[in-house]
């Protein structure tokens, strides 16, 4: 299991190529990556602010329960915080497991809560001004399915 | 007791952190005593419906007991991924 | 849309990266990677025989279907045939959405049809001998959700 | 027209392709001449239900006319991915 929550970009090509290679027992790795958008107004930056002490272990106790509710043999998660550009990769998890089912859901699993519960706050600098981007219900309903 | 507060709810109140006493007995006593206090907070805690607040950096309930707990924190719903 | 069939091994991270990095209207990016896992008996080698005329129209298909049934920027399929040693990848899929739910899905749409449905079958030779694997099931019954 | 046969089928038939002359109007009329022909092609073709056919590699059932189709393939249930 490795967490990182950091402020510089991270290499997901690097990442997710030395996670796979790690699987020797695992037959099916899935990674998901988060990219800032562009937004209508026109976006200048995103930035994430995060709550030092509360991050790192939330990740680790939602990391954990995905690894014991699937069946998983590891996982990755990487996220950052401060100021992004358009195109620049937010955050990324990966999950290994023997079958792909497991696989999928792992990942699908720890986005759902890294949506929710996880203590980031984003916030989009557009033309036109800046604004705290709010909690979309689809994304608090996802949860309703673990 | 330490207070911290994050998003909007930090830039409403106008700072990240500071130390209080109280003899709050819930967060929501808590809160009651914060909104009394000044119109700022009054503001960042007018809708307890948009906010989510930590004890000693687990989330919890608005009704949950204070005692104990070195740090409360208050935020908006998160928005991480 | 990229598709390819191939005997020669893949750079699952470079792939990945360069994937991930042409999408910058799409917010989501999933990746899915199947690896030779070891057997039981001592996996010496898994050899895939593909039908060279029905593979890469069988792909286009299946990737043109996601493309219109899930809200998909792009795809890309990779699927290796010929002969591999514990450890490799035999093939990866990757999807880009504007939200996380059309890229979970789509990657996961992909693998159902690939598994039971695009013409690779898989050989296993273990110290013990030869073997054919058998489809599973639970692979066919997968693809009764879509 | 052209057979291919793939995997298993291909080891018991003993070859990966052939041409041949048919009257048969439906796959399933095709696979009763070939299981007639040898012992491996019945062999081969004891058990169609763990097996699948393409025609001019699409898909197909057993039951599919053969008309005009050039490439008929059979094969085992796939195992890709």
């Amino acid at each position: 299991m490795d967490i990182r929550v950091q402020d510089h970009p991270f290499d997901f090509g690097a990442e997710a190529e030395s996670f796979a290679r790690g699987q020797g027992d695992m037959g099916a790795v899935v990674t998901f990556t988060g990219i800032v958008r562009d937004v209508p107004d026109g976006l200048v930056s995103m930035e994430i602010e995060h709550y030092p002490g509360m991050t790192q272990k939330a990740l680790e106790t939602h990391a954990n329960e995905a690894l014991t509710r699937f069946q998983l043999g590891d996982v990755l998660i990487v996220h950052r915080f401060g100021v992004m550009r358009p195109g620049e990769m937010i955050m990324m998890v990966a999950t290994a497991a023997p079958h792909r089912a497991d696989a999928f859901q792992g990942a699908e699993f720890l986005m759902d809560y890294l949506k929710s519960r996880a203590p980031f706050w984003k916030k989009e600098i557009t033309r036109s001004g800046t604004e705290w981007v709010a909690a979309r219900a689809v994304d608090e309903d996802a949860l309703g399915r673990w | 007791m330490e207070l911290l507060y994050f998003a909007w709810v930090r830039e409403r109140i106008g700072l990240p952190r500071e130390t209080v006493e109280t003899e709050a007995r819930t967060v929501g006593e808590l809160v009651e005593e914060l909104k009394a206090r000044e119109e700022r907070y009054a503001a960042a805690f007018a809708d307890i419906s948009a906010l989510r607040v930590a004890l000693d950096q687990e989330l919890a309930d608005f009704d949950a007991p204070l005692d104990g707990a070195r740090e409360v924190a208050f935020f908006p719903p998160m928005t991480g991924g």
